[in-house]
C-alpha cells in the first residue's frame, strides 16, 4: 500500500487539484528542501516494500502443501543472514547522510531577511510584527491574526510561542511544522515562492477546539506587502456621525472592546476629556489575548481562520487568482459586498455555539472565572447589526 | 533475583526524579534557593548516619548467616533505629525548610526537591517497617524458609536506598546550582 | 494448600479422567461450573493458567470496549463535518481508544500468553510468584475498571494519549478525567512491574533441565524481552505519573510555565517510557509469529540465534531512540540528527526478523490454517508499517507528517497489522491447547479474511489523507479543505469508515466463533492432543494442561524438543522419518509421572490487596478519607499476605531459589 | 536418536546452567565484623572529605572530586555491602542493566534541555 501510494503520488502529483494541504507539493525553498529528501526515501521505502511483499507472495504460492516431503530441517545460513543485515544498514546509511545535512540546513537562520512573532494560544494565531528593517521596512508594530502576511521570495523567521498550551504552527507547502511551546521560543523559517494563500493547521493538540485552530500565509510580492504594512499602520478613522457604524463603534466600546483591541479607538467623557480605549483582555481570557480587530477587514477569514470573511465567490476570486493578479485581489480586503455575514453574525450572537469554546459560566468557574475562546454576550440583533457596520469599516 | 530486579527498576524512578531535579534545581526566587536553605552540616550528619546503618545491616546480614538470633534481632533493631534517626532528620528539614518559607508549591525547585527527597524518605520508612516487622516475626521464630535470606533480602533493599542516599546527597546538596 | 497426588491410575493423555486435585478442576471460558465453590476457585486461583485466561477474557472485553470507540470515531469522520460527536466527546474517544487499546487490550492480551505459556513452553509447574501473579492481575482489572468509570463520573480524560502538557493540567481539562487517567495508568502499571519481576525470575530460574537460553522457545525469549522492557520503562512513567498528580492534587508546578517549567520535561518522561512500549506491544506478536511459522512450514525457525539477538537489539535500541515523537517539538538540530540516525538503527534488527520470518518460509511445505494465514498477513502488514516509520525516522519529512493521519496509518499498521494480527493467530493456534478444542477454521478464514480486507481499507486510505494533509484529532474534516483529485480527503474518509466495518463482522465472526464450540450444545469434537504437529513443550502435556502442567518436568535435548521426539532426521540425506505420534510420546511422560506434586495454594490475599488501590484512587479524586480506608485495607492485606503459611516446605517442587521479592513477600515466596 | 540438536548444542554456553533449578548458592565466605567496619571507616572518611569541600575550596577540581567520590561511595556500598562483588553475575547484570540504561537515558535526557552546556 506504502509502495503503491508513493509510487501513484509521484506520477499523479501535479495533474489533480489537491488538498491545499497536500504535504507533496512544495511551494517554498524550504518545503522544497523536504521535498527532495523525502521522495527518494518514500522511493527506496517503496522498492524495499514491494521486494518484501513479492517476496512473500512468491514463498506463499511456491512453498504451499502440495504434498512435498517434510523440508530438510535447516537452522539457517549465517553467511546469508549477515549480508540480509549489512543490506538495510547500507541503504539507512545512503539515507542518513542526506537528512543530517537537510536537518542543519533547515535550521540555519543566517539568510532570513524579516521577523515575525507568532503566538499561539487556545485557539487562535497572532502574528506581530516587531518594527524592524528587515521586510522592507517596518516603521511600528503590527498585530493581527489568522492570517500571516509575507512577502513573497524573501526567508522570512518566525519566532514561535504559546500562551497557555503547546500548539503547532503548520503551512505544508512552505515548512514542516514546528511546535508552539509557552515559556519557550522556537524559530521557523518561512519562503513562498509565489503570491498566494497557502492552508496550514495547528497540529499539536490543543484541547477542545483543536480542530478549529487554522491559520493561512498570504505571500504579496514585496510592492503588495509595502502597501500591505501602509494599510496595517494607516491611523484609525471614526465612523462618521450618526452612523450605523457610529452606532456600533459605541456598542463595541461597551461590548467588546475590554477584550479587543483596536488601535486609536477612544471613548469621550461627558466633560470632553478624550480617553483611549484600551483593552485588557488577561483579565477575562485565559490566555492574556483575544485578537487585535483594527485591522479585521484586511483578512479574509476570522476565529482561527475557520471561517471566511468574505462570501463564497468572492473568496474563490482571491484563491484562484493567478500569482500576477493575487495581490491586487488580495489587498481589497472585504468591501460591503464580499462581506460573509451570516457566519460573523453567527459568530458575534453566540461565539461558542459556533466553535467549542470553553467560555460558560460553568466553565469559567474552573478557570478563574476566565474564558477560553470568546464567550456569548447576549446581543441583539439590532446591536449586532451596528456592530457589523463598525467592523466592516475595520479596513 | 526479584530482589536485584526490583531495584534495577527502581534506578529508573530515582533516575528520573532526580533529572527532574536537576533540570529544575535553578528555578526558584533568589532569596529561597537551594543555596539559601540547604544546612550542609545537619544535612552531613543525617547523611552519615545513613552510611552507618548500612554498616549494621550487613553486621545484621552476617549474624543471620551464622544462624545467631539475637545479634541478628540486635543489628537489625540498630539498623532501624539508624534509620529512623535519619527520617527523623528529614522531618526536621522539611520543617525547618517550611517554616523558611519553602513549601511543596513555591517554586519547581521546592516541588523537586520535596519530590525526590520524600520519595527516598518513603523508601527509607518502608525499609524500616521492614525491618521491624523482621524483628519482630523473627522472635516469634515464624520466618519461613531460609532465614539469613530474608534478611540478607532486605539488605540488599536497605544498601540500595542508602546507595541511592549517596547520590541525591552529592548531586542535590553539596554541588550548589 | 493443593498437593496434588499421582493419579492413581495413569490418566491417558486426552481422555479427560480427572486427576485429583483441589480446588475442583475448572477450565473453560464461557463454561464456568456453577457450583459454589465455582466461582472461588477463579477468583481466589493463583494458577497461572486460569489468571491468563482471565487476563485474555478482561482483555479482550476493553478491545471491544476500545472498538466501540473506535467506531464511533470513524463514524464521526465518515462524512465532512461530522456530527455524532461534540468536540469535547470526541477528545475524549480518541484519548480512550488509545488508552484502552494499548494499556488495557493489547499489554494485557500479551500478559494473557506469556502467563499462560511460559510456564508451559519452559517446562515449569507456575511462575516464580504466584500469588504476585493474581495480584497482578486484580491490578490490571480494577485499575481497567477505574480508568473506565471516568465516563460515569464526570467525564474521561481528554488529553489524547500521550496527555502532553501543559493542556492536561488542572486549568486546562478541569474534569477529573486525567486524575481518572493518571491514577488508573498508575495502578495497572503494578501489574506490568510485578509480571515482569514475576516472568523474569521464572524463566531464568525455572526452566526445565536441559533447556539453556538457546534451547528456549522463542515465544518466551521474545516475552523475556518485553519483560525487560517493561521492568526499565514502567518506572519512568510511574515518575511522570506522579508529577501529573502532584501537579494536578497537590498544586506543584512541574509543567505550569509561568512558575519557570518546561512543558517538554514531560514530553520527554512520556515518551523515554513511551517508545520502549511499542516495542512492548509487539514483541509478543514477534514471538507469535516466529512460533507458528516453523510450525506450519514444517520447518525450524531461519537463523534462531538471529531472531533471538535481534529481538535483544531491538528492546536495547529502543531506549535511545524516544525523541523522534518530539522533532516538531524544538529539540534544536543536533538533538534532532541523533535521534533521526538512532531510530534508522531499529529497522535493522527489524529487518533481521521480517527476512528470517521469509526465510522459514522458503523451502517449506506451508499449511494455511487460520493461525498460519494471519502470520502471513501480519509479515506484509507489519512491513508497511515499519517502512512508513522509516520514512518518519527522516525528521525533516516527519515535520511534514507527524501529527497527520499518515502517523495514524503507520502505528494502526504496526499494531493491528503487527501486533493484534499475531495475537489472533495465537488465538487459533493456542485455542486447542488451552480449551482442548478448535476453534473452526472455515469461520477462521472468514475471520482472518475480513480483517486482513478491512484493515488495509481502513488504515490504507490514512496514508493518503496524512500526506494529504489532514491533522490527527481533528474532530471534523471540512469539504473546504479536502480537495478533489483522485486523492480527495472525502472518498478516502470513507472508505476508511467502510473499512472498519469490516474489521468489525471480522471480530464479531471471531466471537461467534468461540462462542460455537463452546455453547453447551456445541457437538464439536475434542481438538485432537497434537493438531498442528508443533514443535515446542508445551505441546507434551495434556489438553488442555492439568493444573500442574505436566506429569513429569520433560528432560530437554534440543531447541523444538516435542518435533525432536516426534521425528527423526537423517543427517546426510536431510530425511525426516516420524518415529513417535504425540500420543505416544505423552505416554512416555507419564509413564514416568512425579509422585508427589506441590502446587501453591488459592489466597485471598492478592485480590484484597489489589481492590485497595481504586479506593484510594477514588480518594485522591473525591476525598481524602477514602485513601485512609483504603491505606487500611493496604496495610492489612500486606500483613495477612505476609504471615499467610508457606506451601513450600515438604515439596519436590523446586521453590525459586533466592525466595526473593518486594517487601510483601517476607514470608513466602507462594 | 540422530537429531539436529547437536549442531544446536555450540550455541548454549552461557546461563544455561541456571536452568535446571540449580539453587543459586550464597556462598560468600563470611567476612568476620572487622571487615566490614573498615569499609565503614572508608566510606565515613570519604563522606568527610566530601562535606569538607563545604568549608574548604576545591577550586576547578571540585565537581569532578565529588563525583568521583560519589562513585566510589557507591561501588563500594554496592559491591562489598551488597555483595555483588562475590554473588552470582545475573544478580549484577540485572542490578547494572537497570543502573548504567538509567544512566544513558537521563544523561541524554539532560543533554536535549542543554544542561551540561554553560555550566
Ligand atoms: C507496535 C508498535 C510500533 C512499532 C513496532 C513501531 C516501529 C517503528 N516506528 Fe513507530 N510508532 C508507533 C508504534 C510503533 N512503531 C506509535 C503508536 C506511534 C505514534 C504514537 C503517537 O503519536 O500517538 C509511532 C510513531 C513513530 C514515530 C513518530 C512519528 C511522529 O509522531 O511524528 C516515528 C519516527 O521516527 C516512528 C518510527 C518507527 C520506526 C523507525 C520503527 C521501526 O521499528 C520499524 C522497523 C521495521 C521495518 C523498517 C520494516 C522491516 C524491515 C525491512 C524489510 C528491512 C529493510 C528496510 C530498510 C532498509 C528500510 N514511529
Ligand atoms: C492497540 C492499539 C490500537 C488498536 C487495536 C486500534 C484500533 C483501531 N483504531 Fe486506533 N488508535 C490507537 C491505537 C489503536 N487503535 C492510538 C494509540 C491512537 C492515537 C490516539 C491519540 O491521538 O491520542 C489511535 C487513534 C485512532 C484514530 C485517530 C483519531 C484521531 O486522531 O482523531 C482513528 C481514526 O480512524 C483510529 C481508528 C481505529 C480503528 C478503526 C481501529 C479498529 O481496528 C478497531 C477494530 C475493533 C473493533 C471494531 C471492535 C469490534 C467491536 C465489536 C465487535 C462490537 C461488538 C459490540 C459488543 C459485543 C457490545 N484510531
Ligand atoms: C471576554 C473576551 C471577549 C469579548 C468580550 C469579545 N471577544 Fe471576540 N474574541 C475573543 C477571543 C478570545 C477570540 C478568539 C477566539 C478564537 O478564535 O478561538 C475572539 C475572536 C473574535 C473575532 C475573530 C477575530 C480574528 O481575527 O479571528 C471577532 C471578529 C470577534 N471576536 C468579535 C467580537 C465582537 C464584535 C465582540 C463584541 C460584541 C467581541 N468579539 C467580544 C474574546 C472576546
Ligand atoms: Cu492549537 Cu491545536
Ligand atoms: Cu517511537
Amino acid at each position: 500500500m506504502l509502495g503503491l501510494t508513493a509510487a501513484s503520488a509521484a506520477v499523479l502529483a501535479g495533474c489533480a487539484k489537491d488538498a491545499p494541504q497536500d504535504t507533496w507539493q512544495p511551494k517554498g525553498e524550504n518545503a522544497q528542501k523536504i521535498h527532495d529528501l523525502q521522495w527518494p526515501v518514500f522511493l527506496v521505502a517503496g522498492i524495499v516494500g514491494v521486494i518484501v511483499l513479492a517476496a512473500i507472495g512468491f514463498v506463499v504460492i511456491r512453498y504451499r502443501d502440495k504434498g512435498q516431503p517434510m523440508p530438510e530441517q535447516s537452522h539457517g545460513k549465517p553467511a546469508l543472514e549477515i549480508a540480509l543485515t549489512i543490506l538495510p544498514a547500507l541503504i539507512l546509511v545512503g539515507v542518513g547522510i542526506p537528512t543530517a545535512s537537510t536537518i542543519f540546513d533547515l535550521a540555519d537562520e543566517s539568510d532570513t531577511e524579516c521577523i515575525i512573532n507568532v503566538t499561539g494560544q487556545q485557539w487562535w494565531w497572532e502574528y506581530d510584527y516587531p518594527a524592524q528593517d528587515g521586510c522592507g521596512g517596518i516603521a511600528e508594530p503590527i498585530v493581527t491574526s489568522g492570517q500571516l502576511v509575507i512577502p513573497a521570495n524573501t526567508n522570512v523567521l518566525l519566532r514561535l510561542t504559546s500562551r497557555d498550551v503547546i500548539h503547532s504552527f503548520w503551512i505544508p507547502a512552505l515548512n514542516g511544522k514546528k511546535d508552539t511551546v509557552p515559556g519557550r521560543v522556537h524559530t521557523l523559517r518561512m519562503q513562498a515562492d509565489q503570491p498566494g494563500i497557502y492552508a496550514g493547521q495547528c497540529t499539536e493538540f490543543c484541547g477542545l477546539s483543536h480542530a478549529n485552530m487554522k491559520m493561512e500565509a498570504v505571500a504579496l510580492n514585496p510592492d503588495d506587502f509595502q502597501t500591505w504594512v501602509g494599510n496595517q499602520l494607516e491611523p484609525y478613522v471614526s465612523p462618521e456621525a450618526g452612523s450605523q457604524a457610529a452606532l456600533g463603534e459605541a456598542a463595541f466600546t461597551a461590548n467588546c472592546a475590554y477584550c479587543h483591541q483596536v488601535n486609536g479607538l477612544s471613548s469621550t467623557a461627558p466633560d470632553g476629556t478624550v480617553t483611549p480605549v484600551l483593552a485588557n483582555p488577561d483579565q477575562f481570557v485565559v490566555s492574556g489575548a483575544a485578537p487585535n480587530l483594527t485591522h479585521l477587514m484586511t483578512r479574509n477569514t476570522f476565529a482561527g481562520a475557520t471561517w471566511d470573511l468574505l462570501t463564497d465567490e468572492c473568496r474563490d476570486r482571491v484563491w484562484n487568482a493567478s500569482p500576477e493578479e493575487f495581490g491586487a485581489l488580495y489587498l481589497q480586503g472585504v468591501t460591503a459586498e464580499c462581506l460573509n455575514a451570516v457566519d460573523l453574525r453567527e459568530w458575534i450572537r453566540n461565539a461558542p455555539a459556533k466553535k467549542p469554546m470553553y467560555a460558560s459560566d460553568a466553565q469559567k468557574a474552573n478557570s478563574d472565572g476566565k474564558v477560553r475562546g470568546m464567550p456569548a454576550l447576549g446581543l441583539n440583533e439590532t446591536q449586532i447589526d451596528q456592530i457589523i457596520a463598525y467592523l466592516l469599516e475595520r479596513n | 533475583m526479584a530482589m536485584w530486579m526490583f531495584l534495577g527498576s527502581e534506578c529508573l524512578l530515582f533516575g528520573g526524579l532526580i533529572s527532574t531535579y536537576m533540570l529544575y534545581r535553578g528555578r526558584h526566587p533568589a532569596d529561597l534557593g537551594p543555596d539559601q536553605v540547604f544546612d550542609i552540616p545537619f544535612t552531613s550528619v543525617s547523611s552519615f548516619v545513613l552510611l552507618m546503618s548500612s554498616l549494621t545491616m550487613v553486621l545484621a546480614v552476617s549474624s543471620a548467616a551464622q544462624k545467631d538470633d539475637r545479634r541478628t534481632n540486635l543489628w537489625l533493631t540498630v539498623t532501624a533505629l539508624l534509620g529512623a534517626t535519619f527520617v527523623g532528620g528529614q522531618v526536621y528539614e522539611f520543617t525547618s525548610f517550611y517554616r523558611e518559607g519553602l513549601g511543596f508549591t513555591s517554586s519547581l525547585f521546592s516541588s523537586s526537591f520535596f519530590t525526590l527527597t520524600g520519595f527516598h524518605g518513603v523508601h527509607v520508612t518502608v525499609g524500616i517497617i521492614m525491618l521491624m516487622a523482621l524483628v519482630g516475626i523473627n522472635k516469634r521464630g515464624r520466618i519461613p524458609g531460609d532465614k539469613a535470606e530474608v534478611v540478607e533480602l532486605v539488605g540488599l533493599y536497605w544498601h540500595f536506598v542508602d546507595v541511592v542516599w549517596i547520590i541525591i546527597f552529592t548531586l542535590v546538596y553539596l554541588i550548589p546550582s | 494448600m493443593a498437593i496434588i497426588e499421582r493419579p492413581s491410575t495413569p490418566a491417558l493423555a486426552g481422555s479427560g479422567a480427572p486427576a485429583v486435585v483441589t480446588p475442583s478442576q475448572a477450565y473453560g471460558v464461557l463454561k464456568r461450573p456453577v457450583s459454589t465453590t465455582g466461582w472461588r476457585s477463579w477468583v481466589f486461583t493463583v494458577d497461572h493458567k486460569k489468571l491468563g485466561i482471565m487476563y485474555g477474557v478482561v482483555a479482550m472485553f476493553f478491545f471491544l470496549v476500545g472498538g466501540v470507540e473506535a467506531l464511533l470515531i470513524r463514524l464521526q469522520l465518515a462524512g465532512p463535518e461530522g456530527t455524532v460527536l461534540s468536540a469535547g466527546l470526541y477528545n475524549e474517544m480518541f484519548t480512550m481508544h488509545a488508552t484502552t487499546m494499548v494499556f488495557l487490550f493489547v499489554m494485557p492480551m500479551g500478559a494473557a500468553f506469556a502467563n499462560y505459556f511460559i510456564p508451559l513452553q519452559i517446562g515449569a509447574r507456575d511462575v516464580a510468584f504466584p500469588r504476585i501473579n493474581a495480584f497482578g492481575f486484580w491490578c490490571f482489572l480494577v485499575g481497567g475498571i477505574f480508568l473506565n468509570t471516568s465516563w460515569f463520573l464526570g467525564g474521561a480524560a481528554d488529553g489524547g494519549w500521550f496527555m502532553y502538557q501543559p493542556n492536561a493540567n488542572a486549568l486546562f481539562s478541569p474534569s477529573h478525567g486525567v486524575d481518572f487517567w493518571g491514577l488508573g495508568l498508575q495502578i495497572t502499571g503494578i501489574a506490568s512491574l510485578t509480571g515482569a519481576v514475576n516472568l523474569i525470575t521464572t524463566i531464568l530460574n525455572m526452566r526445565a533441565p536441559g533447556m539453556t537460553l538457546m534451547k528456549m522457545p522463542i515465544f518466551t525469549w521474545m516475552s523475556l524481552v518485553t519483560q525487560f522492557l517493561l521492568l526499565f520503562a514502567m518506572p519512568v512513567i510511574t515518575v511522570a505519573l506522579f508529577l501529573l498528580m502532584f501537579q494536578r492534587e497537590f498544586g506543584a508546578t512541574f509543567f505550569d510555565v509561568s512558575a519557570g517549567a518546561d512543558p517538554l520535561l514531560w514530553q520527554h518522561l512520556f515518551w523515554i517510557f513511551g517508545h520502549p512500549e511499542v516495542y512492548i506491544i509487539v514483541l509478543p506478536g514477534f514471538g507469535i509469529a516466529s512460533e507458528v511459522l516453523p510450525v506450519f512450514s514444517r520447518k525450524p525457525l531461519f537463523g534462531y540465534r538471529f531472531v533471538v539477538f535481534s529481538g535483544a537489539a531491538i528492546g536495547f535500541v529502543g531506549w535511545g531512540v524516544w525523541a523522534h515523537h518530539m522533532f516538531a517539538s524544538g529539540l534544536g538540530p543536533v538533538s534532532v540528527a541523533v535521534f533521526s540516525m538512532a531510530t534508522m538503527l531499529i529497522a535493522i534488527p527489524t529487518g533481521v526478523k521480517i527476512v528470517n520470518w521469509v526465510l522459514t518460509m522458503w523451502g517449506g511445505k506451508i499449511w494455511f490454517t487460520t493461525a498460519m494465514l494471519f502470520i502471513v498477513g501480519m509479515i506484509a502488514q507489519f512491513t508497511i508499517g515499519g517502512l512508513s516509520g522509516v520514512t518518519h525516522a527522516v525528521a525533516p519529512s516527519d515535520t511534514q507528517q507527524t501529527d497527520t493521519y499518515y502517523i495514524i496509518a503507520h502505528f494502526h499498521y504496526t499494531i493491528f497489522g503487527g501486533a493484534v494480527m499475531a495475537l489472533f493467530a495465537g488465538f487459533y493456534y493456542w485455542w486447542p491447547k488451552m480449551f482442548g478444542k478448535l476453534l473452526s477454521e472455515r469461520l477462521g478464514k472468514w475471520n482472518f479474511w475480513l480483517m486482513m480486507i478491512g484493515v488495509n481499507l481502513t488504515f490504507g486510505p490514512m496514508h493518503i489523507i496524512g500526506l494529504q494533509g489532514q491533522p490527527r484529532r481533528m474532530m471534523n474534516w471540512t469539504e473546504a479543505r479536502a480537495g478533489e483529485g483522485f486523492f480527495n480527503l472525502g472518498f478516502w474518509n470513507r472508505v476508511a469508515s467502510f473499512g472498519s466495518l469490516l474489521i468489525t463482522i471480522g471480530v464479531i465472526l471471531f466471537l461467534v466463533n468461540v462462542w460455537n464450540t463452546h455453547k453447551k450444545s456445541s457437538t464439536t469434537p475434542k481438538a485432537p492432543l497434537d493438531p498442528w504437529d508443533a514443535r515446542s513443550l508445551e505441546w507434551i502435556t495434556a489438553s488442555p494442561p492439568k493444573e500442574h502442567n505436566f506429569d513429569a518436568i520433560p528432560t530437554v535435548h534440543a531447541l523444538d524438543e516435542f518435533f525432536h521426539r516426534k521425528y527423526e532426521v537423517d543427517h546426510d540425506t536431510g530425511e525426516v522419518r516420524k518415529i513417535a505420534s504425540a500420543e505416544e510420546v505423552l505416554a512416555a511422560e507419564e509413564a514416568k509421572a512425579d509422585k508427589h506434586i506441590h502446587l501453591p495454594s488459592p489466597s485471598y490475599w492478592p485480590i484484597i490487596l489489589a481492590v485497595s488501590l481504586p479506593i484510594m484512587g477514588y480518594g485522591v479524586i473525591f476525598n481524602r478519607l477514602l485513601i485512609a480506608v483504603g491505606g487500611v485495607i493496604l496495610l492489612l492485606a500486606m500483613f495477612g499476605w505476609a504471615l499467610e503459611p508457606s506451601v513450600a516446605d515438604d515439596s519436590d517442587y523446586d521453590p525459586p531459589v533466592d525466595g526473593g521479592g518486594t517487601s510483601k513477600e517476607l514470608a513466602n515466596i507462594g | 536418536m540422530s537429531t539436529t540438536a547437536d549442531h544446536v548444542e555450540h550455541a548454549d554456553h552461557d546461563h544455561g546452567d541456571h536452568g535446571d533449578h540449580a539453587p543459586e548458592a550464597h556462598a560468600h565466605e563470611h567476612k568476620p565484623d572487622s571487615y566490614y567496619v573498615k569499609i565503614a571507616l572508608i566510606l565515613a572518611a570519604i563522606t568527610a572529605l566530601e562535606t569538607s569541600t563545604y568549608w574548604v575550596d576545591f577550586g576547578a577540581f571540585f565537581l569532578p572530586t565529588l563525583l568521583i567520590l560519589m562513585a566510589i561511595k557507591f561501588v563500594m556500598v554496592a559491591s562489598l555491602f551488597m555483595h555483588l562483588r562475590g554473588d552470582s553475575k545475573i544478580f549484577s547484570y540485572l542490578f547494572y542493566s537497570g543502573l548504567i540504561l538509567a544512566i544513558g537515558v537521563y544523561v541524554a535526557f539532560l543533554a536535549t534541555f542543554r544542561f551540561f552546556a554553560s555550566t
